[in-house]
């Protein structure tokens, strides 16, 4: 596999996330991340882990989906949630957040630059690495941006799922398809599964109570 | 599944394991059958910390127990020493605890029984996974027991449906998501490094160095979220307020210490010489601690108190750090001992606490402190307990509060590091002034109050039990002390 | 045999009144609430009869008991004997007299008014505790037992001069109490300084110890001023003429008749008197004692001879007297050598002074109360004993000429003259008392006041006979030199006529233009002048005070304010956990970032 | 019994009395009763016959390491079993009198509970063997007296339990460290290894000097040392009995206790001495004396008036830990049991009066002599005593102090004395005076603010029988002063035995 071969699904998956995460019309993200999923599912086959492709598009993909769908209030169901995000967090804490997340990114960049500068590879090919470590990078810093900025809470989850996506893609990177990397991913994958659903359950609940969509400002129980 | 630790040990290995996984099986079972009765539960339950007291003999005869398991090519490390059997044992006294409270709690807030059913599995997965945390020796292990806990904690926290629960434990869940996948990113770079997994390996093959470095910021990061240090606290106070008594006793006294628990397995062996960032740390717990303070002082609810009191308590642990880091070896033992001395030492009280809290709550009917009014004579059970638990928490003699305290200052004053000094005067006077602000709206005569609901005995004498442990504990700590000083030590 | 008689009867002498002490309420609590006892019965009476009895039939002895107090010292000597056999007969009549005297009030507590039952049952009390007192401080020898037997007597006779409970009486109470607390904290402080300085117990040791301590003159100072004010050191005698008056007379003979004398013996036993080693400070002392001794004799009589009230007067000549014999103590300091012919001249001196003065007040009695006597014959009697006084008859002659005598061969004649200048005095105080009695006598019998009772009288009596007669009935030292002889007589006499002469000089030119002296000299003289120091020192002390006050309660205040004031930022502080809350994941990164970046830099 | 056991058994007796009086029902009056009694009286028996041991040369101790290199020691020497000696004795004085007093009050098993446990760490205190086990019973003190503080549960009550629990944690805080200190610099100290400080180098002196006024502010709370008595006369609100306990036994006795045990037995009085701690301590204590007394003389009220005259008291037992030399020693012990026995009739009698006749003010006091004989009497003996009258035991305190002071070559000190007792004598005789000589509701003047008729005496008998007995006690421990086993002949053999400089 040549580089712009490889250069193509990575800026697709990239594409994807910041498709997911940017959107303010839920449904259209919740496709997206589900196609993003699914093109993780690809990435795993062509990463020699046929097992972790086939969870991710059963878990990631499916379920996944399922579980937003359902926060979201698809198909039919009564009431839903309004399909476009209106909450907007103030201006001003906008470039915080900006900030930290790159700041984060650089952290992680600078982080893997010296594993896989100076650090003996584990990863068996160098080609595959560099756009898959640079792809999860950049996945993981929109993930966190996402999840920090956002005050929907299916968005919210979006980014989460995402930010994993871009951890796990990184934990390939870095380690390569070992055992140990799968299991790690496996894992991660599961419980982002959970959380998915838990979460999704849990808008549906809160909506329910008082039409909420964010954690919002609690009425403060302590005075 | 193989075990591939020495023959004589087997039997050791094999007890352990079961007592590693029974309490998840009983959860399951008691899924199905719901107990009604505090005795039979008890009964139950008691062989567990029984069987651990008598693994924690043979180490302390014999040394530690290590083993790995194989999973297929995947190696699975753990290890029991002194300290990590301690852990343990504590871990299933406040699970014998917290689940025989919960019986006499279901019937006191008359909650359905199938409402109910669903504690017992979360229970029981709690109490698993803290126990393969404090022995497991791979991050593998630790990710998918962390995980496993987080969840099960969170579910339990949902467990209650009402409003205020829910957003709490929604945000608990993302927070707790997010911080798993910080931690899981410094594995990521970890593994990066140096391909390994096991804690001892990585210890072996890590140099210090940039990366270990990030990876150590991003994993502490992530654990510090799960762990409620100051300011990664904010999800902590909520989830307590509507939480079941049970459910906060086993979280304040355990879960977040779970986290801790692994920061410092890592930290010391991946990054002990890092003596800024250790104080960036104990500069974090300094804070949490008067934070934590403040917070529960100005608190007006009981069980708010209660559970800012826990954010505070935490940050005396993270003192630890900067006392480890590159200090001499008789500073770093003191140190050693007061951090794991005061975890359990809270963990007993703070359970105890939430537990006499809980009582005072349901039997006065309101959870404000100024409703506690004339409850110094209506209920004078559970306030004792509120108040004995609280003498550990301020540290006053003769609790383990306070022979931990004694050990951290004596470390810090050895080391000459004054600040810490500083704090801890600062907390034990906040807390004193938490604790007695509490007590003094108890010892108000003059108010009117209704009848009082009865609770059965069993939940006021396990809160006390608690408590009088905690109490005990304080000039009894020679034994465990001797077993941590013994094993545990990186 | 007399050893098994002490070790017997000076417990016994002690514990008795006691025992006649306990026994009041104890009747009182028997009997019905209906029929009120006259608590002061003929056994009350004999509260002093075994102290008589000891001095009476012992000389000397001494008696140790190792578990009183720092371990009990009493000792009996010729002057302590002495001393005791004036002041346990005094009490005795003063006793019997206070039974007549106080004859009304029990006929108006029987008639049912509690306060005259309960200032009855009072005077029942306190009467045999503050002779045990009195009678403790005569016998002890270690310096614990002295010390309580002076404030057990001190204190206890403090209910004896309130008794009326009028304004007065509480004046002279509070006047009382407030000097001989001074009093107490002086003598405490010469006591456990020199205590300390010679680490001794007794008070001969103390004297011992005073002569090599560094400091031993400030404590002969400090024990000299603090017994002073017992004995009537001018300056410190002001309690003397308000107390007295106002005072029961029973309570007036034995206050300036024996307790009077407890300064006395404070000075005896704990002065280096006749000590040749004494160094030249308690010369200085001595000089200063004389000084002041002087001066309160004839300073007291010219202010006494102004006052109105019989006891007043009297209550100044016994300043006047005690003056005199201060002087005569200041001599053991001044001229040791002189001082054991001295001593027993001082001693005789004391107890003729106690047993007279206690018979003029006795007599004081009388004269509110008169006999159906002829009027030739009660004031021959009522006189007889202020002419002893004057050293004209009797034992005042006697003592008079025996330190006259002493004073003589020791070339002190300057002293004798000022001495016998006072005696001047003293006679123009007698011609006053008499001239005062004179007035209330007749007053009294225009009133026609309650009947006498013949214990009045009686003990009257038997006390002027006991006063007249010491020098015959008590061998001794005492007697020692026996009457002058008559070529002395002038020189022992003048002063009484002068006196005479003065007073009829000054009666004569009183009685055509009244010189109002009495009005603006008031009895207790330095007495008002302190209490004016005082009550500007205490309003100046108030104000101040106040002030320190108000400024700590606006510090307080201050403080409580700012605590406040930290409280309400705290709790806006607490809001910003809400912020906290909400950034928690650009807080976490935040965490990261910074521990990654210290790790960094710091490698 | 060997030694251990019975320091146990003595600890234990009051400890398990609190565990069982808070297991009993509020009603058990019968029960409970018979518990405070029947403990108290087992109590001073076992320590009569640690007396009794110790002085035919038995010894108590019994310890266990708590943490590496500190132990938990308890051992009973002669100063110890001095101290443990009053508390018993005055605990059996004050539960009957708290019986009496808080007789159909509300609380009670509460009350008892918590009085029982302050007594038990009390005895701790004087039984303890180090700074450690020390502070350990000097903490639970502060604990279990703040529950009786409150008792009332008025505002005022509760507002003055807070300012005890600032004062006295901090205090207590401030101890620990200091304590910590010490050990890091010397390791544990048992009570009486004065050569440990002693022998450190030179140059830890000016160290070993801070750490003595560090440790000294933290006892000085307890102790009512000015300018740390803020507290005392605010936690006057108090029942009576617990005021008695208080001043008299637990609290400020405890900070007392802790400075002579600082001074005798961790530094030695010679360290001290050489350090220039001595002086310094002189100086404190004088003006504690001073303040104290121009303070209570300022009061209008009984209790209040008491109070501060206990800052002024307590002083007196730091003023003889001053006085370098046996006699100043003597005082110091000597007063620590003088003191107790006065304070407590005094605040017996005080309380006597409020239950009996409801009063609290100074000018409601004239002719209760008459209504009350008994209370009035043993108020007398008190007073007089705290005036340092013989032969109320007070009289010998000011003689050893006095004494001492010259020995120690520190004459002014008797003129602090002679002014405070002419304080005394001028807040104190008043009272007297009021009591015995001004006429009153019973001569048929004015009434009593609130009279109730608790028994066929002049008062209830379970609040009569305490008072007098201690006025009792007091007296006879003056008369026979010189007996042995009185306190003084103890304090003086304390000093022969153990620690003559």
């Amino acid at each position: 596999m040549s580089l712009p071969e490889e250069l193509f699904p990575a800026s697709l998956l990239v594409f994807l996330a910041a498709a997911c995460l940017l959107d303010r019309h839920l449904l259209r993200a919740c496709l997206a991340f589900i196609a993003f999923a699914l093109l993780m599912s690809l990435a795993w086959w062509r990463l020699d882990a046929p097992w972790l492709a086939l969870v991710e598009a059963m878990l990631g993909a499916l379920l996944t989906g399922l579980a937003l769908f359902h926060g979201l209030g698809y198909p039919g169901t009564r009431p839903s949630l309004p399909v476009h995000d209106q909450e907007r967090r103030p201006r001003h804490e906008a470039p915080v957040r900006w900030l930290a997340a790159l700041v984060w990114l650089t952290l992680a960049g600078v982080a893997v630059w010296g594993i896989s500068g100076d650090g003996e590879l584990v990863a068996s090919d160098e080609l595959t690495r560099q756009p898959l470590l640079a792809t999860g990078l950049a996945i993981m810093a929109l993930g966190l941006w996402a999840f920090a900025h956002h005050l929907h809470l299916l968005r919210r989850l979006l980014a989460f799922n995402v930010l994993g996506s871009g951890v796990f893609l990184l934990l390939a990177g870095l380690a390569g398809p070992s055992v140990e990397v799968q299991g790690l991913i496996l894992v991660g994958l599961v419980v982002a599964l959970i959380g998915s659903v838990l979460g999704a359950a849990l808008l549906r609940r809160l909506h329910a109570l008082d039409g909420r969509v964010t954690l919002g400002v609690e009425a403060d129980e302590r005075r | 599944m193989s075990v591939l630790s020495a023959v004589p040990l087997a039997a050791e290995t094999a007890v352990l394991w079961v007592a590693l996984l029974i309490p998840s099986l009983l959860g399951l079972l008691a899924w199905r059958f719901p107990p009604q009765r505090m005795r039979p539960l008890l009964l139950v339950i008691t062989p567990l910390p029984l069987a651990t007291f008598w693994l924690l003999h043979r180490v302390a005869m014999g040394g530690e127990l290590e083993g790995v398991w194989s999973l297929g090519e995947l190696l699975l490390y753990w290890r029991l020493d002194g300290l990590r059997g301690l852990l343990l044992l504590l871990t299933q006294l406040l699970l014998l605890a917290s689940a025989t409270y919960a019986v006499g709690h279901r019937r006191a807030i008359a909650v359905a029984e199938r409402t109910f059913a669903g504690f017992w599995p979360l229970l029981g997965g709690l109490a698993t996974a803290l126990g393969i945390i404090w022995v497991a020796a791979d991050l593998l292990t630790l990710y998918v027991a962390l995980e496993l806990m987080g969840l099960c904690a969170v579910g339990m926290m949902l467990l209650p449906g009402k409003q205020a629960a829910l957003v709490a434990g929604m945000r608990y869940l993302l927070y707790a998501l997010v911080g798993s996948l910080a931690w899981l990113l410094g594995v990521a770079l970890l593994l990066g490094v140096s391909g390994r997994l096991d804690l001892s390996g990585l210890a072996a093959t890590t140099q210090p160095g940039t990366v270990t470095s990030i990876a150590m910021a991003l994993l502490a990061a992530g654990l510090l979220l799960k762990a409620a240090i100051f300011p990664l606290h904010g999800w902590l106070a909520p989830v307590h307020a509507s939480a079941w008594t049970p459910v906060s006793a086993l979280h304040g006294a355990l879960v977040v210490k779970a986290s801790f628990f692994i920061l410092m397995q890592l930290w010391q062996r991946l990054v002990p010489e890092a003596v800024a960032a250790a104080w960036l740390l104990g500069l974090l717990g300094s804070m949490a601690v008067v934070w934590g303070g403040l917070q529960a002082w100005r608190a007006q609810a009981l069980k708010q108190v209660v559970a800012w009191s826990t954010v505070g308590q935490l940050g005396y642990l993270m003192l630890a750090f900067p006392l480890l880091a590159g200090t001499s070896a008789a500073v770093a033992t003191l140190a050693w001992q007061a951090t794991w001395l005061q975890l359990a030492a809270h963990a007993m009280a703070k359970a105890a606490m939430f537990m006499a809290a809980g009582n005072l709550v349901l039997a006065a009917g309101e959870g404000r402190l100024t409703d506690l009014a004339g409850t110094s004579r209506q209920l004078p059970f559970p306030l004792m307990t509120f108040g004995i638990a609280a003498v550990t928490l301020m540290g006053l003699p003769p609790s383990a509060g306070f022979t931990a305290k004694w050990l951290l200052l004596q470390a810090a004053i050895l080391a000459g590091q004054w600040l810490w000094v500083a704090v801890l005067v600062a907390g034990t006077l906040l807390s004193a002034a938490y604790v007695f602000r509490v007590l003094r709206c108890a010892f108000v005569e003059d108010a009117t109050r209704q009848e009082v609901q009865p609770l059965p005995a069993g939940m006021n004498l396990i809160a006390l039990l608690l408590a009088l442990a905690a109490l005990g504990l304080g000039l009894g700590a020679d034994w465990p002390l001797a077993l941590i000083r013994a094993g545990g030590m990186p | 045999m007399s050893d098994a008689l002490l070790v017997l009867v000076l417990p016994a002498m002690l514990i008795w009144p006691l025992l006649l002490m306990l026994r009041v309420p104890l009747m009182a609590a028997l009997a019905d609430r209906g029929q009120p006892r006259f608590p002061l019965d003929g056994l009350w009476c004999t509260a002093p009869l075994p102290a008589l009895v000891l001095a009476l039939s012992v000389d000397e002895g001494a008696l140790a008991l190792d578990w009183w107090l720092f371990g009990g010292f009493w000792l009996l000597d010729g002057m302590r004997g002495t001393l005791l056999v004036v002041t346990a007969l005094l009490w005795l009549l003063a006793g019997v007299y206070a039974r007549g005297y106080l004859a009304g009030e029990q006929a108006r507590a029987v008639a049912g008014d509690e306060a005259a039952e309960a200032r009855l049952m009072r005077f029942a009390l306190l009467w045999p505790l503050t002779l045990c007192g009195n009678l403790l401080l005569l016998v002890a020898e270690d310096i614990a037992s002295f010390y309580m037997g002076f404030s057990v007597m001190t204190f206890a006779a403090y209910g004896l001069v309130v008794h009326s409970q009028t304004r007065d009486a509480r004046m002279g109470g509070l006047t009382y109490l407030v000097m001989a607390v001074l009093g107490e904290g002086l003598i405490l402080a010469g006591l456990l300084w020199g205590a300390g300085s010679a680490g001794t117990t007794t008070l001969g040791g103390l004297r011992e110890g005073m002569l090599e301590a560094p400091n031993g003159v400030w404590i002969g100072v400090l024990l000299w001023l603090g017994f002073g004010v017992k004995a009537g050191v001018v300056g410190l005698h002001i309690w003397l003429p308000l107390a007295h008056p106002v005072a029961p007379t029973p309570a007036s003979a034995v206050l300036s008749g024996a307790m009077i004398k407890a300064g006395l013996i404070g000075w005896l036993t704990t002065l280096p008197l006749g000590e040749t080693a004494a160094g030249e400070g308690f010369a200085w002392l001595g000089r200063a004692m004389l000084v002041s001794g002087l001066v309160a004799a004839i300073g007291a009589a010219l202010y006494g001879v102004c006052q109105r009230h019989p006891k007043a007067v009297l209550a100044y000549s016994s300043v006047s007297q005690m003056g005199m014999i201060t002087a005569l103590v200041a001599m053991g300091l001044v001229a040791p050598t002189l001082w054991p012919a001295l001593s027993a001249a001082v001693v005789l001196f004391a107890a003729h002074h106690g047993l007279t003065k206690g018979a003029l007040f006795l007599g004081v009695g009388i004269g509110e109360h008169p006999p159906r006597l002829p009027a030739w014959l009660l004031w021959t009697l009522l006189a007889l004993p202020a002419l002893s006084l004057t050293g004209a008859l009797a034992s005042g002659l006697d003592a008079k000429w025996a330190f006259k005598a002493v004073l003589h061969e020791g070339d002190y004649t300057i002293v004798v003259t000022w001495l016998s200048l006072a005696a001047v005095g003293t006679s123009a105080l007698m011609a006053r008392t008499l001239w005062c009695q004179w007035h209330v006598e007749r007053q009294a019998r225009e009133e026609g006041l309650e009947p006498l009772v013949s214990a009045m009288p009686l003990a009257w009596l038997a006390s002027l006979l006991a006063a007249l007669t010491l020098p015959w009935w008590w061998g001794g030292e005492l007697a020692l030199r026996g009457l002058p002889p008559l070529a002395e007589l002038p020189g022992l006499l003048w002063p009484l006529a002068l006196g005479l002469a003065g007073s009829l000089g000054v009666w004569a030119v009183a009685r055509r233009r009244p010189l109002h002296l009495a009005r603006r000299l008031p009895p207790g003289d330095l007495w008002w002048l302190l209490v004016e120091g005082w009550q500007r020192l205490r309003v100046r002390g108030q104000g101040s005070l106040d002030r320190l006050v108000s400024a700590r309660d606006v510090w307080v205040a201050w403080w409580v304010a700012r605590e406040r004031d930290v409280v309400r930022v705290l709790d806006s502080m607490t809001r910003a956990e809400e912020w906290l809350r909400r950034h928690a994941a650009v807080l976490m990164m935040g965490v990261a970032v910074g521990l990654a970046l210290l790790m960094l830099t710091s490698t | 019994m060997s030694g251990g056991v019975l320091l146990l058994a003595t600890l234990c007796t009051s400890l398990f009395t609190a565990l069982l009086i808070f297991l009993l029902p509020e009603r058990a009056f019968r029960a409970r009763t018979g518990l405070n009694l029947g403990a108290a009286l087992v109590k001073l028996t076992l320590v009569a016959w640690m007396v009794w041991g110790l002085s035919r040369g038995h010894a108590y101790a019994l310890e266990f390491p708590v943490l590496e290199g500190l132990a938990f020691v308890l051992r009973a020497d002669a100063l110890g079993i001095m101290f443990a000696g009053l508390s018993s004795l005055l605990w059996l004085f004050t539960t009957i009198y708290a019986i009496g007093y808080l007789e159909d009050s509300p609380n009670r098993k509460r009350f008892f509970g918590f009085f029982s446990l302050c007594v038990a760490s009390t005895l701790g205190i004087s039984l303890a063997g180090n700074l450690f086990t020390f502070l350990i019973f000097y903490e639970l003190l502060t604990l279990s007296t703040y529950p009786l503080v409150v008792h009332r549960g008025t505002a005022k009550a509760l507002a003055a339990g807070g300012v005890y629990l600032r004062f006295t944690l901090t205090a207590g805080l401030v101890l620990m460290i200091g304590m910590i200190a010490l050990h890091v610099l010397a390791g544990d100290i048992r009570f009486g290894e004065r050569e440990i400080l002693a022998g450190l180098d030179l140059d830890r002196r000016p160290l070993l000097v801070g750490l003595f006024w560090v440790l000294i502010a933290g006892f000085g709370v307890k102790a009512a040392l000015v300018p740390l008595h803020g507290w005392l006369p605010r936690a006057m609100v108090a029942p009576a009995p617990v005021s008695a306990l208080l001043h008299a036994v637990a609290v400020v006795k405890a900070g007392a206790f802790g400075i002579v045990r600082l001074v005798y037995d961790v530094y030695g009085i010679e360290l001290s001495a050489e350090l220039g701690l001595l002086a310094g301590l002189v100086a404190v204590a004088s003006v504690t004396i001073l303040y104290g007394s121009l303070r209570a003389l300022a009061q209008q009220e009984l209790k209040p008036r008491l109070a501060y005259s206990t800052v002024s008291q307590v002083a007196y037992i730091v003023l003889g830990i001053g006085l370098f030399g046996p006699l100043g020693t003597i005082a110091a012990f000597s007063h620590l049991l003088h003191q107790g026995l006065m304070k407590v009739t005094l605040f017996f009698c005080a309380g006597n009066y409020a239950e009996e006749l409801g009063i609290h003010r100074i000018d409601d006091l004239d002719g209760a002599g008459r209504r009350m004989p008994l209370t009035s009497l043993a108020f007398t003996v008190g007073a007089l005593g705290m005036i340092g009258l013989p032969p109320v035991v007070g009289f010998f305190s000011k003689w050893y102090l006095g004494t001492g002071a010259i020995q120690a070559g520190m004459p002014w000190v008797i003129a602090v004395l002679v002014a405070s007792s002419l304080l005394n004598a001028a807040y104190f005789l008043p009272i007297l005076g009021r009591l015995w000589f001004l006429p009153g509701p019973d001569h048929g003047v004015g009434e009593w603010p609130e009279e109730r008729r608790l028994g066929r005496l002049e008062t209830h008998a379970w609040l009569l029988v305490p008072a007098v007995a201690t006025a009792l006690f007091s007296l006879v421990a003056g008369l026979l002063a010189g007996m042995p086993f009185s306190p003084l002949e103890w304090a003086t053999r304390v000093v022969n035995t153990e620690y003559l400089p």
